[in-house]
């Protein structure tokens, strides 16, 4: 069957593209959409965890790794609620939803 | 190589090939065409881990809820219909791309060490999916009820400032 | 099991395949006379003006923004449906404080009118 | 005999062993036995659907005073074949500067989105596709991605009414998930498992007599879902030429309405088996396609009561329609889930003969509450006078008698 080093080697790959959207998109919703890919990342590696976990305690029913993955899906539907909405305001005032040209508080 | 690893390989390579996609993509709308792709492939990989509940929570909040939220965002936030065609990414983005390719590559080698990296995960047998378990732990005060509590405070935080935020001050409407 | 989600995936093959095959036969079979007036974007026989771009409400995100802070509430409040018969009143309680919550940011956004579609 | 009484099993049975016998390994086995099974399923969700038609058109041709199809065959019974050839050969039409994948992509994706559902339904008590264990959260989830589908027919179009018409759409359909997910809650609660078998298996007492409002709830949301009378502002032809599927012609135009009707009949089928008891019935444990026939009967009944309401409801004005949803549905299915929650929790250990009459009568009186409250919330509203500011006539010199007006509109 699958290794658990594949789920972590392709986290780990999903998690870098993530980063490069993150570091690299000038629009500011694409810095979003970036983030969600970093934190599917981290999911995908919590699910294969806690998989291992419940393999090596088949009696236990080991909950930890899905109360994580439960405060991962709310955590990022917070944050894209948030900074969504951070956008459009930005984008009535500025006109603009280009992160690198909302620079108010330049001095 | 068994059909397990076989259907691993292909979701992987569907999964990572659309986040590569939302990197090199010009237009916004594909770009958040391409996150829905991705994010099915998570689902699916929930499913090959057997994580049910959250493998259909995935597509649930994910491509149901967030996906069209960020569409939603998308649309607000362009002044015409065609999409921008100049490139929407940084000029020195290969910069960039040298330096996570080296921290991917550090990952990778610094977990190649590790024994338990390489135990294969089998199919669970005689699995009951802890659903009722995860329910009955939530409500638990010895468990898990202050998360359940606070993710619900979080999730009116939440509300409340994003419509503050959205919607204009001045006579509550846009 | 992963039997289960073998049956859904040929399904879903099947359920894409059905209507993608009936497309393409009638794709093949149907006649192709394609000329600029018929190709042209459709607007009530009006000629297009430019690339003119319809504001979107705002509204729009606030409904989206609803109906995700309830959506994400299923994440907890299902596994608490399926566990109901096993838990204590005091859990009740719980749950019910928990709706209450969110209750309150709906009638938030209801008080400051966001929930008007204008 | 065994096949009469279960004929799905024995087949199922008999080709396994068929193909076993071929020397194919069991996986292979498996694989052959679930395509197959799959492809009949979905092939006969749509022909049965396509008969429906015929029928849903006789009904609404009587509602309005018509004959409805009478042309084609006995009693006009092979209409809907005949359309559909019609269709079959018409021309497609792709117009100037769509975006190719996901225009061409829609059509297909709706139709999947609909026909996945059918997979997780229980037809009887051996007849299922799969007995999955987050079964009802699926159909929930699959509903998202329809929603996806009219979204990329929207934008793929690149036409600004098809694309306003996709955001309308979709609003509408996100709005009324809400109160179809908490909805959903009730008969979880009461089953204690996200498995439709098992909600199936656990309604000795029909779920709609401990919980009618939530049924209540979770049709209107449907209809809705499904974009019907009233709730078809989908296809305001008025306001937005003709919604999100303007630009498509041919066969891929027809499979939009392919997708909805299949969804009509799918949504009935699923209130059936979540309120009605599914398969249930006498007999129906020993003889499996009894439960068969039994369901579909059921559901053939919902769906026709939602084929009387298309006829009879006028349509809802688009902040009408979101009104009902977030004013009146939601605050009400949150407040149901508490009020159940602690009701049957409180009852737990009294015989059901005590707890089902008490929770009907809770139900009752909530809706009677609301119906209070709704009646003076009409009462106190201010009808603005025709030809004031507010409700500008066209032509001001005839002076404009306000009775006719005067009536409430939700």
């Amino acid at each position: 069957m699958i290794p658990l080093s594949w789920y972590l080697i392709l986290a780990a790959g999903l998690f870098c593209i993530g980063l490069f959207v993150v570091l690299t998109k000038k629009s500011a919703i694409g810095i979003l959409i970036g983030i969600e890919l970093m934190l599917n990342a981290v999911n995908i590696n919590l699910a294969a965890f806690w998989h291992y976990y419940t393999q090596l305690n088949p009696s236990q029913t080991p909950l930890n790794g899905m109360v994580f993955l439960a405060i991962v899906f709310i955590v990022a539907a917070a944050e894209t609620a948030v900074g969504l909405a951070l956008i459009i305001s930005a984008y009535r005032r500025r006109n603009t939803s280009v992160a690198g040209e909302m620079d108010l508080l330049k001095g | 190589m068994t059909a397990m690893q076989i259907i691993f390989l292909i979701v992987a390579a569907v999964t990572l090939g659309g986040a590569l996609m939302i990197a090199t993509s010009r237009r916004m709308m594909h770009t958040v065409l391409w996150l829905v792709l991705t994010l099915m492939g998570v689902a699916v990989l929930f499913a090959l881990l057997q994580a049910n509940f959250f493998s259909v929570v995935q597509v649930l909040v994910y491509i149901g809820a967030i996906a069209i939220l960020i569409l939603f965002g998308v649309m607000l936030t362009r002044r015409s219909m065609v999409d921008a065609g100049e490139s929407l990414v940084h000029k020195n983005w290969w910069v960039v791309a040298v330096v996570i390719a080296l921290l991917f590559a550090a990952i990778v080698i610094s977990i190649q060490p590790w024994g338990a990296a390489h135990t294969p995960l089998v199919e669970l047998m005689e699995f009951k999916e802890p659903i009722s378990d995860l329910g009955e732990a939530l409500v638990d005060p010895a468990a898990y009820l202050i998360p359940f509590e606070v993710s619900s405070v979080l999730l009116l935080a939440v509300m409340v400032a994003a419509i503050y935020i959205a919607v204009d001050r001045k006579g509550g409407k846009s | 099991m992963l039997s289960d989600w073998l049956y859904i995936a040929i399904f879903t093959g099947i359920a894409l395949f059905l209507p993608g095959v009936a497309i393409f036969l009638a794709a093949v079979l149907s006649p192709k006379k394609p000329d600029p007036i018929k190709t042209s974007t459709y607007e009530c026989g009006m000629e297009t003006v430019g690339e003119a771009w319809v504001q979107f409400k705002v509204q729009y995100y606030v409904f989206g923004l609803i109906f995700l802070a309830f959506d994400v509430e299923t994440v907890f409040l299902y596994p608490w449906a399926v566990a109901f018969n096993k838990v204590g009143l005091f859990a009740v309680l719980e749950a019910i404080l928990f709706i209450a919550i969110l209750l309150g940011g709906l009638i938030y956004a209801w008080r400051k009118g966001a929930l008007e579609w204008v | 005999m065994s096949f009469f009484r279960d004929p799905v099993v024995f087949l199922t049975q008999w080709l396994n062993g068929v193909l076993a016998g071929w020397g194919l390994p069991p996986a292979w086995v498996q694989v052959i036995s679930f395509t197959i099974g799959g492809a009949i399923l979905a092939t006969g969700a749509m022909l049965f659907v396509t008969i429906l038609i015929w029928g849903e058109r006789k009904l609404l041709g009587r509602v309005q005073d018509r004959y409805g199809p009478n042309r084609l065959g006995p009693w006009g019974i092979f209409q809907s074949f005949a359309d559909m050839l019609k269709i079959f050969i018409k021309e497609h039409i792709t117009p100037v500067g769509v975006d190719l994948i996901p225009y061409n992509l829609a059509p297909i994706l709706s139709v999947a989105a609909v026909l996945m559902v059918w997979s997780v339904i229980p037809l009887s008590m051996t007849m299922y596709g799969v007995d999955l264990s987050v079964g009802l959260l699926y159909f929930v989830a699959v509903g998202a991605l329809g929603e996806l589908g009219i979204i990329m027919a929207g934008w793929g179009s690149n036409n600004k009414y098809a694309l306003l018409g996709a955001f309308r759409a979709v609003a509408q359909l996100i709005s009324y998930e809400v109160p179809m997910v908490v909805s959903l809650l009730v008969p979880v609660m009461l089953a204690g498992s996200l498995s439709m078998n098992e909600i199936v298996k656990q309604q000795n007492i029909w779920f709609i007599f401990i919980s009618p409002l939530a049924a209540l709830i979770f049709f209107v949301t449907q209809i809705a879902e499904v974009g019907r009378a009233p709730f078809d502002l989908v296809e305001a032809e008025s306001e937005l030429v003709a919604g999100f599927n303007i630009e498509y012609s041919g066969l891929k135009f027809g499979m939009f309405f392919v997708a909805e009707f299949v969804h009509a009949f799918t949504v009935a089928l699923i209130f059936t088996t979540l309120f009605l008891g599914g398969w249930r019935g006498p007999g129906a444990e020993q003889y499996p396609l009894l439960g068969f026939i039994y369901l579909m009967l059921k559901t053939t009944i919902v769906y026709f009561i939602a084929i009387l309401m298309r006829g009879s409801l006028p349509r809802f004005r688009i902040d009408q329609m979101m009104d009902v949803n977030w004013k009146l549905l939601t605050p009400l299915s949150l407040i149901l889930i508490a009020v159940t929650a602690l009701a049957v929790k409180a009852m737990q250990p009294l015989s059901p003969w005590i707890s089902v009459p008490v929770n009907i009568v809770l139900n009752l009186i909530l809706i009677y509450l609301t119906q209070q409250l709704l009646v003076r919330y009409f009462k106190r509203r201010k009808i603005r006078e025709v030809g004031s500011r507010n409700r500008p006539v066209a032509r001001l010199e005839e002076p404009v008698t306000s009775t006719a007006e005067s009536e409430g509109s939700l």
